[in-house]
C-alpha cells in the first residue's frame, strides 16, 4: 500500500475547460477535523459559497460553538471568534450591536443551541436580533461522544440514554425552530435536510435567505439543518443520509416555519 | 521496574483495545499497571494511541514521554514514536503500512507483516492483537495465556465469534517473532 | 472528448464515500490505496469520460476536494 | 472644577461614559442597579449601546462578543451575577479580550442579603473562573475614587488585555458623596490590530480562548503568565495613611479602609500610633510596600467584611514576623470605626497571642 | 477482594453508586463524560435517578433541590462546567445541603483543551462561588483511592451538612488501574431532621440561604464558620511518602504527586534524601503537618499542574523558612518523574535562590 | 392619630354565623412584606386554599423564585425552599424526581422565569416534569426596582427602558406559556388574570386543575397570572386592575392553552 | 339580623383599597386612623348591616385580613 | 468633626428626600458629606431611613450605630433609635404621630407637629422638609439658605409647583423650635 499523491489528476486537458466548482474564498485551505461522511463540513462549504456569492466575506464575523464545530473559525476564511458553550447567540449580539452594518452568524450544534443554550437564542430571538444562526441538528452531542440531546429521537439509543430516550422521562424531541418562529422578531425560521443532493441545494438556498434576511435588518433569521453524524449513530456514511430520510424527516419535517414578508417578496422565488 | 509501551494506530485499528488486554494480562499476572487513551477531538479516523506502564510497585505516571516499548500500526505512529522511544528501547511496526526503514540504530525495531498475519488469521481487524503477541514475544511482560484469560474475559459479547481468531492472531504474531528471533534479531528494521 | 471532469485532493479525502453514491455518472471509486491519513480516497474510475461536470459530487463532499471542471458551451454556429 | 453629589453606582455609570465606554450589557441585580439603570438613561442619548441582557451569563458573553470587535464594554453586578459570570471571565481571559466589570458586592453566601459585603474577594482575585488567570481588581473606597478608577480602568483594559474589576461594595454604590467628575473624553478611533472587523483586505482573525494541543496551550499559558507578571509589576496600587511612624498597621481594603480611617485618626487621639494600608489595587496586591511596612510595625490589624479573605494574602507577605488580628463582619454588618479602635487598643495591651471571640481572632 | 480494572471515571461512580448515592443529574463534557455515561446505565437499573439535565447549571440546581429532601444527590463535570456552578455551590453552602460534585479538570483558561489540569485548584478550594465558604475538598491520587474516597463522600457532606467535591484531574478520570471496589452499601433510610419530606404531623421546614437582616445573616455565617473550624480541625488527610529523613520536600496532589512518588524514588537512588507530602485534603489543608515538616527540610519543591495555586498555601505555611521552588504545568502537559528529579537534584546543587525559567521559579 | 386595636370586631354576633372565608391552613400566620395591592399576596392565598381544598398540604413542596416573593417559603404553611433566580424548575425537578409522590411546585415572576429562568422552564416542560408552575406576570422585575422584564410591554416605560420598550431593539413581549404549550410534556398551560373577582376566581380553578394535572402526572402543568405591581407601574392599585385589563389583557389574552385530554375529561367542567 | 358580616385584622390591612372597590354592598370604608405600619385600614362603616357574606373582600385582598362569616341558610320548614 | 444625622420614617414620607437635601447643602457649605439610604425589600411601606455625616475631614464611614442626631417621622422610628442616640443626641419627632413620650433622658427630644406645620403650609407630603427645618434651627449644621438652594437646584422638575410650599415648611419648622427654644428646651420630649 501506498500513500497518493497529494493531488490525483485526471487525463483529461484542463486547460480547456471551465472550472464550475471550487473551493469558495470564504473556506481557509485547512484540512477538517471532522469524521467521515460528517455533515459539518458539507454545510461549512454551503455557508462559504452563500459568503462569497453574496460578496460579504470581508465584513462577515462568525461566532463557533463549543461541539465538533468548535474549530468553524479556523475553516472559515473571515473574522471570527469562539464562544462558550450554548453562548453563540449571546457573543453575536454583543458584536452585531456594536458593529450593525456587519455580517454576524453563528453556527452551533444541537447541545449548543438547543440545550444548554436555550436560553440565549430564545432571548436573541425575542429581541429580534439581526444576526443569522446556523443550527444544525444532528440529534446528539457529537463532540463529547454522543450523548443525548434535546433533538434525539425518541427511542434513539445514545451513550446517555442506553436504554432509547424514553420521552416521558428524558423529553420529547425538542422542535425549537416552530417554536422561535413563533416570535416576531424571528424573520426567517426553516428547517432544511442533508439527506440528498436536491435537499442539500435547498440548504444552500436557505442560508442565502437567511443571510439576505440580515442584510435586510429584517430581524434574526435560523436555518434548522438535519445533519448526519455518522460516528455516534454508529453507521456508515452513506447510511447515516437514509437515516436521516427514514428516522428524523418524520419527527423534524423540513420546512418554512417563518418567511418575513420583506424577504419573501424579493427572494423566495429562486 | 516500571516498563511503558505505547500501542498506536489509527482510529478503528484496535490500539485502545490492545492496550486494555496487556492491562488486563498485567493485573492477572499480579503486577501493577496503568492504561491511558490519548482523547483528542476526533471521534474516528486520525492517529489514536494508549499508553501501557507496568511495574512491580504503583506505578508513578501513567503517561510517558520515552516509551520502552512501541507498537506502531501505521505510519504517522511510527513517524511520531521512533525518536521518542528510549534507547535500546522495542519498535514493532506493521511492514505492510510501513514501507520506509528506521532511522534510529539505538533502538530494536521489529518489522512484522502484521496485516497479512491478520488476514491470515480471518479479519483484518486482528492486526492489533498479532502486533501484540509479537510484543510480548519480543519483551517478555507477561504470557500469552494471560492475555489469551483477557480475551475470554473482555472481548465484548458481541465479538464472541471473534475469540478463537483472536487467539490464532495472537499466537501467529508471536510465533512470526519467535521465528524471526531463531534466525536473527536485528537492530535496525 | 469528455463533457467534464474533476480533480480530487485525495489526501484530503477521507473515504466516506458520500460522492460514489451521489455521483449520477458512476465514475468515481475508491483507491486501492490508502492516504495519509489511513483513508482509502476516491477517484475517477475507468469509466472517467463519462463524468458530466454536474458538480454533485462537488455538493455532497464534506471535505471539499473536487474541482469540477466543464467542457465550455459550444455556440450553437 | 465643581462637585457635586453623586451616588456611587452612577458615579461609576458617568465616569464609565467619560471614560468613553461604547457598549453596556447588563442586567439588573441590588445593590448595583442604579448603575444599569442609569446607563440605560444616558447611553442612548449618547448614540452608545445598552442592552439589558436576559442574565449575567448573557451580558458577560455580550460584553466578550463586543470586545472582540475592538470597542469599550462593560458589565456590572453584585455577587451572586459575579458567581454567574466566572465561565464567561475565564473565556475572556484565555481570549485576552479587554472588558470592565463592576462588582458591587453584598452579603452572601447564597441569595444572602443585599447590604455590603467584601466576600467576592477570593473569586475575583483568585480563580474568577476556572484556568490560571487573575482580572485586575481595583478597589476604591470613596465614590470619588470609584470614578477616578472606572475612568482609566479602560486604558488598563486594552493595555494589557485584560479583564478589568472594579470592586465595590453595597455601600460604595449606594451612597452619594461630593465627586469631580472628569471631563467627557473623545473616543479614540484606532482599532486595536487584533479586533474582529471584517477581513477586508487583511488575513482574517480569529479570537479563541481553544487550544488542543498541550503545548500549544502551555505556551498560552505561559504568555498570559508573562502578561500578569507585567501587571504584577506595573499596576499595584495603593495608599498608605498615617504610616511612617505607625506601631500598629491597619490593612483594609474599600469601604472598610474609609471606616479604619476614622478609626486611625480615633486610635491616634487616644495616643496610639495607629496607621492604615489600604491595597486599592486586591489583584496585583501591593505585597512590597505592606512587607516593607511589617518590619516596622508591632502587631497588623485586617479588617474586612468577610470571614477572612484578604486575610489569607497579609498572612502570606507577613510571614510570621508580627501578630497578625483580625476583625472581620459578615451578612451586610459594616464594622464601625469604634470597633476597629477597640481592637488597636486591645492589641496595645496584649502583646501576647489570644483568640478573640467570633470573628476577631488573633491570627498569629 | 479481587482487583478489577477500572477507568477512574467509571471507578468513581459506581464507588458513589456503591455510597449510596440516590440521585444524579449532569451534563457532558470531556473528560469527565464516562462517568456521567456510568450513570445513566447503571442507576436506572437500580431503580435510583439518573437525569442528564440540560446544562450545568440546571444540574447543579437539581442535585441541590434533591439534596433538600435529605437524598444522597451528585453532579460531575470538568473545569468550565465548575465555573457554571459557582452560584449554586454558594447556596448550597447557604443553605447547608449536603451534596456531591465530582470535578475532573482540564486544562484552561476558557474553553482551553481537555487534557488533564489542576487549575480549578482556587475555584474549589478558595471561593467556590461568592461569601464566605469552602467546600470539602479531596483529591485522589489514585483510580483506587477515588474509589475510597467517593465511597466515604457522602458521610461527610451529611455529616456536616456540606458540599464535598472530588478533585481529580483528565489523566485520573481516563486511565484505567486495579482496583478494589468496596462492597454495595444498603442505604440508610433514616431521613435528617431538616429534609424538606412534606410536613406532615409536624411544622413546616424551609431550606434558604436568604437572611435580609444583616445580624441574622451575620449570625449563619458565624455558624458557618464554626463548623468549617470543625471541619479544618477533623478532616485533613494527606500523605507522608519518605519524609522521615527528608532533605527535600516535594509537595504535590492527585496526578502530580503519583507521578512525584516515582521522581521521590528516582531521586534517592540518586542520592538525593528527598519525599513527598501529598495533601488528599485540598480544603482542609493539612497545613499543621506539613508545617512541622517544613523545619526539618532544606528545600520545598510544590508542583502542580497549573501555575502556581496551592503553591500560595505552601508559601503562606512555610512562611520564609525554607526555599521554595515551583515547577507548573499548564495547557494538559503533564510533568514527567524525571523533570521532577532534576528538580530536585538542581536544588540540592544550588543553596542559593535562582530563578528558573517559565513555570520554574524559585519562590522564596 | 391612634394606634388601631389588632382585630376590628363588628358588632354582629359572631356565634350566630357560620365562617365563610377564613385564612387557609397552607397559609402561616405572617404578615407579607408585598406593597399595597400587590397581587402576589392575593396569588398565595388563592394557591394556598387550592392545596387546602385537595388535601395535599402535608406532602406538598414549594419552591419560592428570586423575586419579590422570594419569601413565598414562609408564607406558605408547608415544606418550601428557595431556589437560585431562575432555576426553580430545576430545583424541583431535583425535588420531583427523588419523591415522586409529592406535589411539588414552583412560585416564579416574569424576570425569575422567563428572563434569566428561560432555559431551566424550558427543559423542565420539555421534559414533562410533574410540576406545577404558577408564574406571575406583572411585566416588570418588581423586587429589584422596576426594571424592563421579558414580558414589560412594548411602549412600557421603565427603569430600563425609560423612552418606552421599544420592540426592535428591546424585544416583542414574550408569550411563554403559549410556547411552551406546543410542547408534548405539558399537560396544562393557560393565562389567568387578577383585574377583577370573577377572573380571580377563574385563577384559582386554574391553579386548581394545574395541580390536579400533577396529582394525576400527566406533565408539566403551568398558569400564567397577570399580576398587579402598582408600584413599580406608579399607580394606585385600584388603577392597576385596570391597566392589568386595558393594558395587558390585549397583549397577553387568557384563555387555554393546552389541557391534556386526561384532565380536560375529569376537572373542567367545574 | 344581618345576613353576614366580617372581621378585619387591621394591623395586617395595608390600606390597598381592593375590597372597597370590590365589595358589592359598599359597606367598607377607610378608618381615619392609621395602624403601627403607617396605613389607614379598612372597616366596616355605618351600612355594616348590608354585607351579605359574599366574600368578595376575602377573595381580593392581597393580605388576607377578612374572616367571612354568613347566617346559616335556614331550613325550608 | 463628623456629625451623623439619621432621617426616618414611612415609605413615602420623604426621609430619603430630606436626606438629600441636607447632604446638597453640607455639600455647597463646602463640608464633606455622605449620604447613604436604608434599602430593603419592601417596594413601598415599611420603614425607610437614610444616614447623612456631614463632616470637615473626608468622612469615614457613611453609616452609624449611634448617630448624634435622628429625625423621627413616626413611631416605628422613635422606637428604633430613641436606643440608638449618642448621649446627648437629638431626636426630633413628630407629635402628630407619635404620642408617646421618650424614655430616655440623656438626649433632648424635641416633639414638633410636623404634621399639622405641614397641613397649614399647604400639604401632608411637607412633613419631610418642615422637620429638616426644625432639625437644622436645633443643630445649625447648615444655613437654611443652603437648603433653600438645595431645593432650587434639585426638587425634581414635575414637582416645580411644590417649591414655595417646601420652602415655607422648611422656616415653619425652623420657626417652630426658635419659638421653643424661646420659651424653653426641655432636655425630655
Ligand atoms: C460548559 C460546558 N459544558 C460542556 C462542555 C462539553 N461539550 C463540548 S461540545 C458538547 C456538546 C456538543 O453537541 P452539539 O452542540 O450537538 O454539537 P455536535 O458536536 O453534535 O456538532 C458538550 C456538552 C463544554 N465544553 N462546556
Ligand atoms: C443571579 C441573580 N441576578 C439578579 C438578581 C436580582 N434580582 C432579584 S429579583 C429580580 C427580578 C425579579 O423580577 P420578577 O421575577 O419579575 O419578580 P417580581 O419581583 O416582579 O415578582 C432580580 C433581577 C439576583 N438575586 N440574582
Ligand atoms: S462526531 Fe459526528 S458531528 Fe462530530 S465530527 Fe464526527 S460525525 Fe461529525
Ligand atoms: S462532476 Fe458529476 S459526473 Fe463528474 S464525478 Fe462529479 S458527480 Fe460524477
Ligand atoms: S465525498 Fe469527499 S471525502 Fe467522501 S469519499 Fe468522496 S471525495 Fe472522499
Ligand atoms: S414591587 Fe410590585 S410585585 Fe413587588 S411587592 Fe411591590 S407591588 Fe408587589
Ligand atoms: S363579605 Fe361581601 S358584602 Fe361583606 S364586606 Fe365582604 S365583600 Fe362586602
Ligand atoms: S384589600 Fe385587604 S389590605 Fe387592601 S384595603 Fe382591603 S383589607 Fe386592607
Ligand atoms: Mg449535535
Ligand atoms: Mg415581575
Amino acid at each position: 500500500m501506498n500513500i497518493l499523491l497529494e493531488h490525483e489528476t485526471p487525463a483529461t486537458d484542463l486547460d480547456q475547460m471551465e472550472i464550475v466548482y471550487q473551493r469558495p474564498d470564504a473556506l481557509t485551505d485547512l484540512a477538517t477535523h471532522y469524521c467521515p461522511g460528517c455533515s459539518h463540513g458539507v454545510i461549512h462549504h454551503l455557508i462559504a459559497e452563500v459568503i462569497d456569492e453574496l460578496g460579504i466575506r470581508s465584513h462577515t464575523i462568525g461566532v463557533a460553538p463549543v461541539g465538533c464545530a468548535v474549530f468553524a473559525y479556523k475553516y472559515f476564511n473571515l473574522d471570527s471568534c469562539e464562544a462558550a458553550h450554548g453562548r453563540a447567540p449571546a457573543m453575536a449580539t454583543g458584536i452585531k450591536r456594536v458593529l450593525p452594518d456587519h455580517i454576524v452568524f453563528t453556527y452551533q450544534g444541537d447541545g449548543d443551541l438547543a440545550s444548554i443554550g436555550g436560553n440565549e437564542i430564545l432571548h436573541a430571538a425575542l429581541r429580534g436580533e439581526r444576526i443569522t444562526v446556523i443550527f444544525v441538528n444532528n440529534a446528539v452531542y457529537g463532540m463529547t461522544g454522543g450523548q443525548m440531546a434535546p433533538t434525539t429521537l425518541a427511542g434513539m439509543k445514545t451513550t446517555s440514554s442506553p436504554a432509547g430516550r424514553n420521552p416521558l422521562t428524558q423529553g420529547y424531541p425538542l422542535h425549537l425552530t416552530e417554536m422561535l418562529a413563533t416570535m416576531p422578531g424571528v424573520a426567517y425560521a426553516v428547517r432544511r435536510s442533508m439527506h440528498s443532493v436536491a435537499e442539500t441545494r435547498k440548504t444552500k438556498k436557505a442560508i442565502r435567505h437567511a443571510f439576505t434576511a440580515q442584510q435586510q435588518g429584517l430581524g434574526l433569521s435560523i436555518v434548522e439543518i438535519l445533519a448526519a453524524c455518522p460516528t455516534n449513530w454508529h453507521v456508515e456514511p452513506a447510511d447515516a443520509l437514509d437515516y436521516i430520510r427514514d428516522r428524523m424527516l418524520p419527527e423534524y419535517p423540513v420546512g418554512d416555519f417563518k418567511v418575513s414578508e420583506g424577504l419573501g417578496d424579493r427572494r423566495l422565488g429562486d | 521496574m516500571e516498563t511503558s509501551i505505547i500501542i498506536s494506530g489509527f482510529g478503528g485499528q484496535g490500539a485502545l483495545f490492545a492496550g486494555q488486554l496487556l492491562a488486563y494480562a498485567a493485573m492477572e499476572s499480579g503486577k501493577e499497571v496503568t492504561w491511558i487513551p490519548s482523547y483528542g477531538p476526533e471521534m474516528r479516523g486520525g492517529t489514536a494511541h494508549c499508553t501501557v506502564v507496568i511495574g512491580d510497585e504503583p506505578v508513578g505516571s501513567p503517561l510517558v514521554r520515552n516509551p520502552d516499548c512501541v507498537v506502531a500500526m501505521n505510519l504517522p505512529s511510527v513517524d511520531k514514536y521512533e525518536p521518542l522511544l528510549k534507547t535500546q528501547g522495542r519498535l514493532i511496526y506493521d511492514s505492510t503500512l510501513v514501507r520506509r526503514s528506521l532511522r534510529r540504530t539505538d533502538i530494536a525495531g521489529v518489522a512484522i507483516p502484521a496485516h497479512d498475519i491478520a488476514t491470515r488469521c480471518g479479519s483484518q481487524r486482528l492486526v492489533n492483537v498479532a502486533m501484540l503477541g509479537a510484543l510480548l514475544t519480543l519483551c517478555p511482560l507477561v504470557d500469552l495465556a494471560a492475555v489469551e484469560q483477557a480475551l475470554h474475559t473482555h472481548l465484548p459479547a458481541r465479538h464472541a465469534a471473534l475469540l478463537r481468531p483472536n487467539i490464532v492472531a495472537l499466537h501467529a504474531g508471536a510465533a512470526y517473532v519467535k521465528a524471526l528471533a531463531e534466525t536473527q534479531i536485528t537492530a535496525r528494521g | 472528448m469528455a463533457k467534464g471532469t474533476v480533480t480530487i485532493q485525495t489526501d484530503r479525502c477521507k473515504g466516506c464515500g458520500l460522492c460514489i453514491q451521489a455521483c449520477p455518472q458512476h465514475v468515481l471509486a475508491f483507491t486501492e490505496e490508502f492516504n495519509a491519513r489511513g483513508y482509502r480516497p476516491v477517484q475517477l474510475d475507468e469509466r472517467a469520460h463519462a463524468c458530466t461536470g454536474c458538480g454533485v459530487c462537488a455538493v455532497v463532499c464534506p471535505d471539499v476536494v473536487f474541482t469540477v471542471y466543464r467542457q465550455p458551451a459550444r455556440r450553437a454556429a | 472644577m465643581t462637585r457635586e453629589l453623586w451616588k456611587g453606582n452612577e458615579a461609576l455609570a458617568e465616569a464609565a461614559i467619560r471614560a468613553g465606554v461604547d457598549a453596556f450589557f447588563g442586567y439588573p441585580i441590588t445593590p448595583q442597579t442604579e448603575l444599569l439603570e442609569y446607563m440605560a438613561r444616558r447611553m442612548p442619548e449618547l448614540g452608545r449601546t445598552f442592552l439589558q441582557a436576559e442574565s449575567e451569563i448573557a451580558a458577560i458573553n455580550m460584553v466578550y462578543g463586543a470586545a472582540c470587535t475592538g470597542v469599550r464594554a462593560m458589565t456590572s453586578s453584585s455577587s451572586p451575577g459575579i458567581s454567574l459570570m466566572q465561565e464567561g471571565f475565564s473565556y475572556i481571559a484565555g481570549s485576552e479580550a479587554p472588558c470592565v466589570v463592576v462588582d458591587i458586592m453584598r452579603g452572601g453566601p447564597g441569595l444572602g442579603n443585599i447590604q455590603p459585603g467584601q466576600a467576592d474577594y477570593f473569586q475575583i482575585t483568585r480563580s474568577a473562573g476556572h484556568g490560571d488567570f487573575h482580572p485586575l481588581v481595583l478597589a476604591p473606597a470613596t465614590v470619588q475614587e470609584a470614578v477616578d478608577l472606572a475612568y482609566i480602568s479602560f486604558d488598563l483594559a486594552f493595555r494589557y488585555r485584560t479583564l478589568v474589576l472594579l470592586a465595590g461594595d453595597g455601600a460604595l454604590g449606594q451612597m452619594m458623596e461630593p465627586v469631580e467628575m472628569p471631563p467627557m473624553r473623545t473616543p479614540d478611533a484606532t482599532q486595536p490590530d487584533w479586533a474582529l472587523t471584517g477581513a477586508k483586505g487583511r488575513p482574517p482573525r480569529t479570537i479563541t480562548s481553544l487550544y488542543l494541543d498541550a503545548d500549544e496551550l502551555a505556551s498560552v499559558n505561559a504568555r498570559l503568565q508573562e502578561k500578569l507578571k507585567t501587571i504584577a509589576a506595573a499596576e499595584q496600587r495603593w495608599e498608605c495613611f498615617m504610616t511612617d511612624d505607625a506601631d500598629l498597621l491597619v490593612v483594609a481594603f474599600g469601604t472598610v479602609a474609609r471606616i479604619a480611617k476614622s478609626a486611625v485618626r480615633a486610635a491616634r487621639a487616644a495616643g496610639v500610633r495607629a496607621g492604615l494600608f489600604r491595597p486599592i489595587s486586591l489583584w496585583p496586591y501591593p505585597a512590597p510596600v505592606l512587607d516593607g511596612l511589617v518590619d516596622q510595625v508591632q502587631g497588623v490589624l485586617v479588617a474586612e467584611m468577610n470571614a477572612g479573605q484578604m486575610l489569607e494574602d497579609v498572612r502570606a507577605i507577613v510571614r510570621g514576623r508580627t501578630p497578625i488580628r483580625f476583625l472581620g463582619r459578615t451578612g451586610g454588618v459594616i464594622p464601625m470605626p469604634d470597633e476597629i479602635t477597640n481592637e488597636l487598643t486591645h492589641m496595645t495591651r496584649v502583646n501576647h497571642r489570644t483568640n478573640g471571640a467570633g470573628m476577631k481572632r488573633d491570627v498569629e
